[in-house]
């Protein structure tokens, strides 16, 4: 593959022709800030905040959509740089609320990360700040889009990713929106709530509604772990804080869906901690299903088992397993069922 | 769970036939969107939301991007307008003399917000900044016709003036 | 090939024929037409026809006059064109009275004469030696007023189409270096060489290449892409189909705003007749070229003139620019290598492959070559279209051609460039106009909208004008251009509202300075130009609003102060009933004072003073 | 699946035939979805709704249900007759093929067409656009198989795909996508009657003995029941027991009555849970296990990758994961060989026992999983199949005629209905998460206009779906969306048992049920 080799920030870099600054910039070590850039999205180079100073150049241009070239002397962090990142920032911050003690993205939230490496505060300007109304009236995504500095990511995985480009930008300007058609609440709109969106999201604009105040970003212990709903095998990280699951997210390593879910994977785990769960061996006595211990409840399926076996044969018995239990219960199952009931009366609905 | 579909035949009124005809010349022609945006608000006058996604159907376009095109450009407007337009001064001169009074007025006796038109499509009511005529404040302008020195009670009669 | 020599010669025939004809001609641009071109055709139909006169009514574009306008030529065989200057219906009948009927132009309306051979009439300016036209040249603009441009005889019988029937013939790389050798840089603000540019796209591999024709002209105060659309179209389709021919496209489009329906008819019609005389279409002149161009109407967008914004706005997508590279020689119009000049720029192609590329060389600077169209417009006596040589002193436009600042003013300042362009103060009045000098004064050429301003202009108020434009005009995508443009502009209110603090001029300063450094496109790198070229020079006029809540030009409402002079007023109160907040007071014939806290100086109470009691400072 | 997801990406046409991949595997029709939008690829839909595929695909075909295999021979008798095969593919790769073009022989257009309800225009577009694209992808899902001619119908994909060499390549194959998070899995680990884990035939004397050396007992070696015979076999008084991992089979299986008498009739059912279900409510005893989320252990994928299932938080209450419950059971039951301590033990017995699967083991999977087959702890896995030969060498054509499903609309039941998935739930766990469930709370069985008319029910209406087997209540959606003369309902409500309708008809050899056509009669319930 033909290479190319440049120097960033005094380092000399060698990368394969076609790799953008910031990618080289990354591999040789360099911090550079990014917004609307994505590994997995096209790339609009809009929000601006990975300008870097490359010799020559007439402006500052965004390394994501620069190509590195043979030669190129960059600068990552140079004054006039710092500079502009700087200025990007306080324009983001003055029409942004200044909620981040509240905010559910505290933690994991980019605008507030570089604003601290930055040091930016908010103020620098004034001025007018947009003022929607927040959007929590479906199930599953509560929409703040004051909140949202137009990275647009958002609706390129809606529309690279899922397919369905249910948002877009809509207005222009200082107006500009990330929209629904006609700008309705997403509940009104064709949205199908897979929170793909709310994957790519750097800011708080975009959240698990269940999620909203049930821990703090840091507080959460993720578990990576494969979805039980339908047969694509989706990956996920399960959420968990004081032994309970609050949620899920993306995990961009999934083999077979990197950070895209649909709504069930994403939202639907919940189901773990109804109230319905059985917790208790019920065994039914005149009719009546009557609490018991695992020793009374599997002692009397072992016996009955035993009896029926002896009285009309292995043949008298079936299993069906289940195609929504691990590998390991279903293999124990059939080995249960060859081994000690001794019939290969084991099926499942594999046809469903 | 939207609308039922199953009561009442829709007529396809004679607009609608002109949008198809206008959609049978752009389908799966590249690039389209825009001129069938502005032939479609040529034929209804603006272009109200079923037709916008009548067209992002036909052109196999998301609705969203349909709506997103038609908020940027400046000619296309997503509610009708009024055979006459009133803009409301709402500069410092009207400001101070009542001009909200007046705005209020008109909202109320047309019904309709800022930037709204009446159903019968006679009036659209808009507010500007300032129309410089602050020596007759308050004061609106009903298409080229100013009208000064304004009092609520005297609306009605001017609007009469206009059909 | 023969089958437009053989047209020739017989359009050639019938243009000589119709010139050989007495004739009256009004200009009906979109300027003549606004200011009654047609009720003056009108009555000049219905006055040839009561009459019964032996004379061709006809109609032209505009000629460049616009000060003039209703502009109206009469011409009888063998004697000077006489153009006329504000003609309406009432004052026809004295027209043709006396130069139809009596023979004698009617001197006092005259503007100037065109003489040809014929011998000039007395009193009337000769084109070429008149104040507006002698430092002017007319190339591009030749036909413009001169021609009738919704005849495709008009245009061929005037050297039309030679231009393609010589480049069919060519090879395809000698067009590009006729081209580059004309020295032609890209007429719609950006510079970039021509030919250049077309030896990209003719290097550029792909199944398909398009040519595109930018004539979505917004900046404000500019008009010249409108002009030669609708004064001569078929030189733009001209040399949309050489650049076709050279680098390989069948396809064109004219991308022109919504706003120029007149410009929009013409090229539709120049294209129709085009087509029917098979110089355009399949196998053009018997070449085998084919070449096919379509318009598409703008839909009101700014940023839509930036050339990658209008490739999307063509797709039919929002007009948000695309990053660049790969710039749309390689990557355009669907993804395919795409030729993209503007209006004024195409006009210019059939005259170089005509004359030659050393012809058009001979004009204009060392790095700016050949002409280039201004439109003049602002505080000054002529306000109009004008094609200068480049090179010439801003001075000599304002001064010569522009007949001077209105009512005897002192210059002030002038805006080139359009919001992208910036403020050059009277020490720059002898900066030569080419593309190098102006972007180092901090202005630009831009598309060639020129706007003169007087003493009585306030800087900050046009930088605040600008910028309100530009604002409301960006797309949205970058921060930079979206959120940073809002912030200047709400300072700029601030400070000509009289709220301004001291740090405001660092932090525009700062903020203009990281725009033009990180915005996405030219719309939000330029976007501060305004700004920082009246900080540069009108640095003081700044202060003057901070510091002293003065406004020196006596512009911003916000910081006037109306006062009624004791001595001059006369205590009438007519002042009293004007104002709209009862501001003022005062016993009857007794001096009046403005209680200046009520006031909100709306300036009503000026004109109603016979007195001139009333001033504001 | 002979392809995996991330192939979705590479093809440049997805032929989609009775499968609604963006409401029953929605990440599957995400790719689907994207890859249309782009422009990267063409979209063949076979399906009587106007599912959302059909609205973004090139050429739709509304075909009548049931009449699958009339469609596939009609196509590809009009690729024989275009001479659009892949001859080359045909002569090196499968056998058969005589026969075949015989029988597609009869299947002209036209009769293609009265059979199908598609017009011939689109039965020849479809045709040349499939056979024509180098990179062909074919998907179904239960809409293939769910009929009394299933497994017919599966061979019918099997046979365009080979006629066209759309097998063993990047970006093509045959791809059914499994319903159900494991039904892979289940069936790879052997939870089928006729085989041992890795597809290991119990009639086969050398996995016999191989079996019953490792497990140290001696084992049967005649086939078990399937779960229809089971439950005839139940009804019939011939089978006393069952223990019921897992499923629900009254919600979820065809013909529901038939499946309560089943479970009534038996001495003894043990369901093995996590919530109250229509089947459990039968059992004599229930015993709790654990969520997916509270035990450790692997799903295996419709792409045959094999994943990590990790314990994320205790099991609630009492509850406890399934292997250990079935393991005690074992011990109790005086058997010694099931003394596990952890999945990642039972994980390694059984890949010992499996060549498919010898090569796969925790460490291996820790972050993105395996495809099998794996032989050996060097081999990448397979994301291919059939790149080199078929399981059985070539690949075999069958010559296939149409079979009319079992229960057909009449004058006395005049509606078809057929069933299936929605987006927002799953079988059954997902009535539990309220977030789904308060927003798809209830069934919404789809009706054409014309019909809503003739019944005079509008959207948010009730009718009475009334069959030969049973009867429901629903409320009706109504729209085009369906064929008038058709009614679709979910079957994910126990409020609106939709299987209390189906048909109690199989595929004699994988004996799955026909839960897409029966006949019902409609009226309106106020």
């Amino acid at each position: 593959m033909p290479t190319v080799t440049l120097t960033i920030d005094g380092q000399q870099v060698t990368v394969p022709k076609g790799t953008t600054v910031l990618e080289a910039a990354w591999k040789a070590g360099s911090f550079v800030p990014t917004f609307c850039h994505d590994p997995e999205l096209t790339k609009p180079g809009a929000c601006r905040i990975c300008v870097v100073e490359i010799k020559g150049a007439r402006n500052l241009p965004a390394s994501c959509v620069t190509a590195a070239a043979e030669g190129m002397i960059v600068e990552t962090a140079s004054p006039a740089v710092i500079d502009a990142r700087k200025t990007i920032l306080e324009l983001m911050l003055d029409n942004h609320p200044e909620d981040c003690l509240t905010c559910h993205q505290a933690g994991d939230c980019k605008l507030q990360d570089y604003a601290y490496f930055y040091n930016v505060k908010p103020g620098a300007f004034g001025g007018e700040c947009k003022n929607y109304e927040i959007e929590d009236d479906n199930l599953f995504i509560v929409r703040n889009m004051n909140k949202c500095i137009l990275c647009g990511k958002c609706l390129r995985a809606c529309e690279e990713k899922q397919g369905r480009a249910v948002i877009d930008f809509a207005y222009r300007g200082f107006r500009t929106k990330v929209a629904t058609a006609l700008d309705k609440p997403l509940a009104d709109s064709v949205c199908v709530s897979c929170g793909t969106c709310v994957s790519v999201c750097p800011t708080g604009a975009l959240t698990e509604k269940a999620m909203l105040g049930s821990a703090r970003k840091w507080e959460v212990q993720k578990v990576r772990t494969t979805c039980p709903f339908c047969g694509v095998g989706c990956n996920f990280d399960l959420n968990v804080k004081g032994g309970k699951v609050i949620g899920v997210t993306s995990n961009a390593a999934a083999p077979a869906n990197g950070r895209d879910l649909c709504v069930k994977g994403r939202f639907g785990t919940d189901y773990v901690h109804s109230p319905k769960r059985l917790t208790k061996p019920l065994i039914k006595k005149n009719g009546e299903f009557v609490e018991s211990t695992w020793d009374e409840a599997l002692d009397l399926v072992a016996s009955k088992f035993g009896e029926i076996k002896t009285k009309f044969g292995s043949d008298s018995i079936a299993a069906l397993s289940s195609a929504r239990c691990t590998n390991e219960d279903n293999y124990v199952m059939q080995k249960f069922m060859r081994a000690v009931i001794g019939t290969n009366n084991v099926d499942h609905c594999a046809r469903t | 769970m939207a609308v039922c579909k199953c009561t009442g035949e829709q007529v396809e009124s004679p607009q609608d036939v002109q949008l198809n005809e206008l959609l049978d010349h752009y389908r799966g022609y590249a690039g389209g969107l825009i001129p069938v945006l502005q032939g479609a608000q040529e034929i209804y006058g603006y272009l109200p939301a079923e037709v916008l996604e009548t067209i992002s159907q036909e052109l196999k376009l998301p609705f969203s991007e349909v709506f997103g095109v038609v908020t940027f450009y400046a000619q296309f407007h997503l509610k009708p307008r009024g055979r006459n337009i009133i803009r409301v001064c709402l500069g410092t001169a009207c400001h101070v003399l009542g001009g909200s009074k007046i705005f209020q007025a008109l909202k109320d006796e047309l019904g309709v917000e800022n930037g709204g038109t009446t159903e019968d499509l006679r009036f659209t009511l808009e507010s500007v900044a300032c129309i410089g005529a602050c020596g007759l404040a308050p004061c609106i302008m009903i298409n080229d016709d100013t009208h000064g020195r304004l009092v609520t009670s005297a609306l009605k009669n001017i609007l009469e003036q206009y059909k | 090939m023969s089958n437009l020599k053989e047209m020739r010669s017989g359009i050639e025939e019938q243009y000589k024929a119709k010139l050989n004809r007495p004739r009256i001609v009004v200009g009906l641009g979109t300027c003549g037409i606004a200011a009654g071109g047609r009720k003056v055709m009108k009555a000049i139909q219905d006055e040839v026809a009561n009459r019964k006169l032996d004379v061709d009514v006809d109609f032209s574009s505009c000629i460049g006059m616009c000060f003039a306008e209703p502009v109206v030529e009469i011409a009888l065989p063998g004697t000077p064109s006489v153009i006329y200057g504000g003609v309406y219906p009432d004052n026809v009948n004295k027209l043709i009275e006396g130069h139809l009927i009596n023979k004698t132009p009617v001197t006092e309306m005259a503007e100037i004469q065109i003489a040809g051979e014929a011998k000039p009439y007395d009193g009337i300016p000769v084109m070429e030696k008149s104040g507006y036209y002698a430092k002017q040249v007319r190339s591009v603009t030749s036909r413009l007023g001169r021609t009738n441009p919704e005849s495709i005889g008009d245009y061929i019988a005037t050297g039309g189409y030679a231009a393609l029937e010589k480049a069919l013939a060519m090879d395809r790389q000698d067009i590009i270096n006729e081209v580059k050798k004309s020295g032609l840089r890209g007429r719609g603000g950006g510079g970039f060489p021509t030919g250049n540019k077309w030896q990209f796209v003719h290097d550029a591999v792909g199944d398909k290449k398009y040519i595109v024709c930018n004539a979505d002209e917004g900046d404000p105060g500019a008009f010249m892409d409108r002009s030669v659309l609708e004064g001569d179209p078929h030189a733009v389709l001209e040399g949309m189909m050489i650049a076709g021919y050279t680098i390989g496209a069948n396809e064109g489009v004219i991308y022109c705003r919504a706003e120029y329906p007149l410009a929009i008819k013409r090229l539709n019609l120049a294209i129709e007749e085009a087509e029917k005389m098979g110089l355009m279409g399949d196998n053009i002149l018997g070449s085998g070229f084919n070449f096919t161009v379509r318009i598409k109407a703008g839909a009101g967008a700014f940023v839509c003139g930036e050339e990658t914004a209008l490739l999307n706005s063509i797709e039919g997508q929002r007009g948000m620019p695309r990053v660049r590279p790969p710039f749309p020689a390689h990557k355009g119009l669907w993804q395919k290598p795409t030729c993209l000049n503007n209006v004024e720029t195409f006009a210019n192609i059939p005259f170089i492959i005509r004359n030659g590329g050393e012809w058009y060389a001979a004009m204009g600077t060392e790095k700016s070559k050949g002409s280039k169209v201004f439109c003049i417009t602002g505080k000054i006596n002529h306000t109009g279209l004008c094609e200068v040589p480049m090179g010439i002193t801003l001075r000599e436009i304002v001064e010569d051609i522009a007949g001077g600042i209105k009512d005897g003013k002192k210059f002030k300042a002038v805006q080139s460039g359009g919001p992208s362009g910036g403020c050059l103060p009277t020490e720059k009045l002898d900066l030569p106009v080419d593309y190098e000098s102006l972007t180092a004064a901090g202005a630009i050429m831009g598309s060639g909208g020129l706007v003169f301003m007087d003493e009585t202009t306030c800087m900050v108020d046009v930088a605040k004008f600008f910028l309100n434009f530009t604002q409301l005009e960006s797309c949205g995508k970058c921060t930079p251009c979206r959120e940073g443009t809002k912030r200047m502009l709400e300072t700029l209110i601030r400070i000509t509202e009289g709220a301004g603090v001291p740090e405001d001029i660092p932090k525009l300063e700062r903020l203009a300075t990281n725009i033009k450094a990180s915005a996405l496109c030219a719309l939000g790198q330029t976007a501060p130009n305004p700004v920082l070229t009246t900080l540069k020079y009108f640095r003081e006029e700044y202060e003057a609003h901070i510091m002293d809540r003065k406004c020196p030009a006596g512009a911003c409402a916000a910081l006037l102060n109306y006062t009624i002079l004791a001595d001059k007023c006369v205590g009438c109160g007519v002042c009293v009933k004007a104002c709209p907040v009862q501001a003022i007071s005062g016993e009857k014939k007794t001096a009046h004072v403005i209680n200046s806290s009520t006031c909100i100086k709306c300036g009503a109470c000026v004109p109603k003073c016979k007195f001139e009691a009333i001033v504001k400072a | 699946m002979t392809n995996s997801f991330e192939d979705y990406l590479n093809t440049d046409l997805f032929f989609v035939i009775g499968s609604n991949p963006t409401e029953a595997h929605p990440m599957a029709g995400a790719k689907i979805m994207s890859s249309v939008m782009s422009g990267k690829s063409k979209l063949i839909v076979a399906d009587p709704r106007r599912i959302e595929l059909a609205e973004k695909a090139d050429i739709w075909l509304q075909l009548r249900p049931g009449t699958d295999i009339p469609l596939l021979n009609g196509l590809m008798h009009i690729i024989i007759k275009e001479g659009l095969h892949d001859q080359k593919f045909i002569e090196e790769r499968t056998e058969g093929f005589e026969a075949l073009k015989a029988t597609v022989e009869k299947y002209t257009p036209a009769r293609v067409s009265e059979m199908t309800g598609v017009p011939e225009n689109l039965l020849y577009d479809a045709a040349r656009l499939y056979a024509t694209t180098a990179k062909a992808m074919l998907c179904y899902t239960l809409g293939i198989t769910e009929h009394i001619c299933g497994v017919d119908n599966v061979m019918s994909t099997a046979n365009i795909a080979m006629l066209t060499g759309h097998l063993g390549k990047e970006g093509c194959g045959v791809n059914p996508q499994r319903g159900q998070n494991n039904v892979q899995g289940a069936c790879d680990m052997g939870a089928l009657p006729n085989v041992y884990s890795g597809y290991q035939a119990v009639v086969n004397p050398d996995i016999q003995a191989k079996f019953e050396k490792a497990w140290g007992v001696k084992l049967d070696n005649k086939l078990g029941l399937t779960i229809p015979d089971m439950m005839d076999a139940a009804v019939e008084g011939k089978l006393k027991a069952m223990f019921v991992l897992g499923e629900d089979p009254v919600l979820t299986d065809p013909d529901a009555n038939h499946i309560k008498k089943a479970l009534t009739k038996m001495d003894f059912v043990v369901a093995q849970e996590i919530f109250m279900s229509e089947t459990a409510k039968y059992a004599d005893v229930i015993l709790p296990g654990a969520s997916f989320a509270e035990k450790d252990g692997t799903f295996s994928s419709s792409e045959r990758r094999v994943q990590r299932v990790r314990k994320a938080i205790e099991p609630i209450g009492d509850s406890r994961p399934d292997w250990w419950i079935i393991c005690e059971l074992a011990k109790r039951m005086g058997y010694d060989k099931m003394n596990y301590e952890s999945p990642r033990q039972i994980w390694d017995e059984m890949a010992s026992l499996s060549p498919i699967f010898a090569g796969i083991n925790y460490d291996r999977i820790e972050h993105t999983g395996l495809q099998w087959p794996c032989p050996t702890v060097e081999h990448p896995g397979t994301p291919v199949l059939h790149t080199q030969s078929f399981s059985r060498g070539k690949g075999l054509f069958k010559a296939i005629e149409h079979t009319p499903p079992a229960e057909m609309p009449d004058e006395e039941y005049p509606y078809l209905l057929s069933t299936g998935r929605i987006l927002y739930h799953y079988n059954i766990t997902t009535r539990y998460s309220s977030a789904l469930d308060a927003h798809r709370p209830e069934e919404a069985a789809m009706i054409h206009p014309a019909d809503a008319a003739t019944l005079g029910v509008c959207t948010g209406e009730k009718v009475r779906v009334t069959s030969r087997r049973g009867s429901v209540v629903t409320k009706v959606n109504v729209t085009d969306k369906v064929m008038s003369g058709m009614i679709w309902m979910s079957f994910h409500y126990k409020e609106t048992p939709t299987n209390e309708l189906t048909v109690n008809a199989f595929d004699p050899v994988s004996k799955t049920g026909e839960y897409k056509v029966a006949a019902v009669q409609l009226e309106k319930v106020v």
